[in-house]
């Protein structure tokens, strides 16, 4: 079994480079903050950045300016508010020009599908009576063949890169992930290369032990790093809650590019890493997040010998 | 009493439940209708099961969800699902029975704009997105909408079309071989409309207590059509109300 | 939470009208013999039967006259050879004539998806230079929008009944399965009428603890059969094994159809149930197929209050 | 030794597994394959995983399996998935490196015939069909075919095409889109056979000790093209032989 397990420096230092489509999935939950930030980090530049929802994660990158481009379906910092930063890249060119290519959540859910199974479309039933497809050329629509009226169609979407937050892996990438599942997925399978980033790395037996939990094979993983917290302020099944608190803050810190360079500056250039930045957020914060217990319940997949 | 009998918040999560007796299922997004929904499992409709989009079924929160992608809606849930199998096997698979959609703009068929205000290549102001707004308001059985009445939202052409409502009215939706019936109704703070017309042009069906026709005129940016007879709304009930501030949203988020 | 609960007479009998449309779908595993043979009992006939797999199932009750048309992707006995009474009615038109309708795999299991996504066609890299097309016009390809070849595509396949073996539901038909998931839960989601039959009857509780291994809501769910040992010779995943001499008893037994005959009114017709079915086969078989231990290992969700 | 040095089914398992060298993922049936595949990564592929059609990824079973869905094959995988993600996400997307396929008939190109002898209305035998060999032949990287050799079986015109290997020859399947490369060996009880020629014709590559030149002619239905240099095949090593014997398939099931 071949060891992938690298240094979240490392695993964006050797796979991400400028000029990339980078997609860090994971709906609302298991978003790769540290993956973000290291990216910042190492000034990559003209990167396609992909997510349905750009969330925080790629309001700060937008405003530290590794982008030229964003694919997405919604635009929100969920139960707060605007993304500012994103917002002021589209409507002021600050800090640069951001191109936007745009579709519904099934679009890009039929995107990122059509991409994991190597298909030429998605075919999906949106798009009728809205201006999507007027200002996004790529979503068309095929005749059905079966005679029924033409329906719409999105092309696959294969990022250069997938990056994923999972609650485990093994160090060959076998990566288990409960809770929401997203597209996180049809994500990396989509991907040219794959970085996983884990709460916890796990011997092979324990994926071996509920092989129907294994949604991201090794075989498809480049690297796997394994970054505790590594979703903060967002959040993990089972492991830690979302740091509201964070994103409520960002609501007013966005709103200002200066501010928020500020903010980069202290929490992303100025600190070496995500065990820097856990310190440095302070030891109540893991206990403000920390759940309770809610255990699964035993199953049994049966011993045949 | 100086204290307001409800507020206009109320009034709407109250007209919401209402409106969702003997549903079965419901897509729902956080805030208002959210909450609406909890109040009717609680009164008019004991059996409804909530749909997230972010890849929930039959979700029973142990605290008011922050966002539609809360762990709490996670834990104890009856399915947690991947988004593909959200949004083709229960949405497009016709089994969302409602779904609470709301927006930036409306015009008077039902059509919501959650794009952009301004041009969209040089936005006045760049707004979230369809996110799923666009393939719910085709594909849900039936659409209510919830919304503030003003004269900035109620208007007579959109900035952007997002989602569908009954498109040019008539039997547009039915022409373009959508699966859904589209908006039902629209629920604001001043009045209730429902579509129950040849045309499916948005109508007032009823006026909230208080609440003048002139009021509701001015608010919406067209010449608004009527209902043959103008019901009053019934005001919230000492029940509701107190699900609302005492079980339902405890911290008052969304009063 | 709306009771379903039926005995397998009942649901059979309220459900499965003569004429209709049946797939009993899991893939050599899960496959639901009680209910084949409670269909055989009620003398259901002119069904058409779909199934990737035809299996033995199929061969007893095509055997036993009950299907007009069959809808399939492979004719085997899985690791033993043919499928003699299949192949009887294809053949020689014993004891019937037998229609069929032939794909392969991956087509049966774009067709399942696609009836359960209410999408107009399937699209899949398959049937290039094979004869599949010329017999079966309902394979058909679409163009490419996006500049490349036209491609295959399958239509929806909304089976009237479909019938789930699975481990555990509840009353509602919340059902959670573990092993091989096969086609199960598109068949289910793209029928109209859901039979579901486990081995064992659990509490809502159990299946809210593990929301992500629920795979079929009671939403779509028509009727819970709790019927352990239903899916017998065939096998569920930790409950208990294949049995195997069965399949290959099977294959001396089917070879001739007065020997099938016979073996019907023995162990169907002219038995009540599958508790005297079980009852019949001796009390052996159910230690010979009980397999050893293998548990999943706990995972938590977390409680967030 | 009175006892046969090794059987016809034993060469061809281990011919099977010689040529897995380096690959790292094959797609495979039960019998002889599995064996082979077994073999494979005991000898010369350590890092072999396995794909079973039933959707399981990394299977390390615990006996024998009976069939391609035993449940010894899901007990300690590493990935168990649903069948669409096997044959869509797996296959499809192009992460299967090898697959053994086999048939009751093959021509010239490598085409199979797994559906019907005789005429497909009225067959004289039919046969199990395509399973998932149709677009396995299609989309594998490279496909292996693992066939007893008779003139029943080899023959110059199939009564169904079932799975294209190189359809017409030459470079059909690139014409045609195909995503995989097609069959690059055929292994049978008497000789080996490959298809490096710009025909893209099957070819005698090696004929297996003690069978003569004279002896797989007149088993094949057309006539057979011959490589440049004939080979020998090597024989089985005695370290394959007692793998097989004593650790694979000590039961003697595909001897």
């Amino acid at each position: 079994m071949k060891d992938k397990r690298l240094t979240m420096h490392d695993a964006i230092a050797e796979y991400v480079r400028d000029g990339q489509s980078v997609a860090i999935e994971g709906f609302t939950a298991f978003i790769c903050f540290a993956a973000g930030h290291e990216i910042i980090r190492q000034n990559k530049r003209d990167l396609t950045l992909i997510r349905m929802t750009p969330d925080l994660i790629y309001d700060q990158m937008i405003a530290a300016g590794v982008a030229s481009r964003l694919v997405f379906s919604y635009l929100g910092n969920p139960g707060v508010g605007s993304l500012h930063c994103v917002r002021r890249a589209i409507e002021k060119e600050i800090p640069a020009p951001l191109a936007i290519e745009e579709y519904s959540h099934f679009g890009m859910v039929g995107r990122y599908t059509a991409g994991a199974m190597n298909l030429p479309f998605f075919p999906l039933r949106s798009y009728t009576g809205s201006d999507l497809p007027h200002y996004n050329p790529l979503i068309r629509t095929v005749d059905n063949p079966y005679g029924e009226d033409a329906i719409a169609v999105v092309p696959p979407l294969k990022p250069d890169v997938a990056i994923i937050h999972a609650q485990r892996a093994d160090r060959s990438g076998n990566t288990q992930l409960w809770g929401l599942l997203g597209i996180q997925k049809e994500a990396a399978f989509a991907a040219s290369t794959v970085i996983v980033v884990v709460e916890e790395l796990v011997d092979e037996d324990v994926i071996r032990a509920d092989p129907n939990r294994t949604l991201i094979p090794g075989l498809i993983v480049n690297a796997v790093v394994h970054e505790p917290y590594g979703a903060h302020p967002s959040y993990v099944q089972g492991y830690y809650d979302r740091d509201n608190s964070f994103y409520l803050k960002w609501d007013e810190i966005s709103r200002d590019q200066a501010q928020t360079e500020a903010w980069l500056e202290e929490w992303i250039y100025g600190i070496e890493d995500r065990a820097r930045y856990m310190e440095k957020m302070g030891e109540d914060v893991v206990e403000r997040i920390a759940p309770g217990k809610a255990p699964a319940g035993a199953i049994d997949y049966g011993s045949y010998t | 009493m100086t204290e307001q009998a409800y507020t206009p918040s109320e009034m709407m999560i109250v007209s919401a439940a209402r409106a969702l007796a003997g549903v079965q299922t419901v897509f729902v997004g956080v805030g208002q209708p959210n909450i609406a929904c909890n109040l009717a499992r609680h009164t008019v409709a004991p059996d409804l099961e909530l749909i997230y989009e972010s890849g929930v079924y039959g979700a029973q929160p142990a605290r008011l969800p922050l966002s539609i992608g809360d762990p709490t809606l996670v834990t104890g849930a009856t399915s947690v699902i991947p988004m593909i199998d959200l949004f083709a096997l229960y949405l497009q698979g016709g089994l969302v029975d409602v779904a609470l959609l709301g927006g930036a703009q409306i015009d008077r068929y039902g059509n919501l704009n959650t794009t952009v205000i301004g041009d969209y290549q040089s936005p006045k102001v760049r707004l979230p997105g369809s996110g799923g707004a666009c393939e719910i308001a085709i594909n849900a059985r039936s659409v209510y909408i919830i919304m503030r009445l003003s004269s900035r939202a109620f208007v007579e052409k959109l900035d952007f079309y997002t989602s569908p409502g009954h498109m040019e009215g008539g039997d547009a939706r039915a022409r373009a071989n959508l699966p859904g019936a589209g908006p039902q109704l629209v629920i604001t703070d001043m009045a209730l409309f429902d579509f129950n017309n040849p045309d499916c042009e948005m109508q007032l069906v009823s006026l909230h207590p208080g609440v003048t026709l002139e009021a509701v005129t001015e608010a919406v940016g067209w010449e608004v059509r009527k209902a043959e007879t103008l019901a009053e709304t019934e005001l919230p009930a000492a029940e509701e109300l107190h699900l609302i501030r005492y079980v339902l949203d405890p911290d008052g988020m969304y009063r």
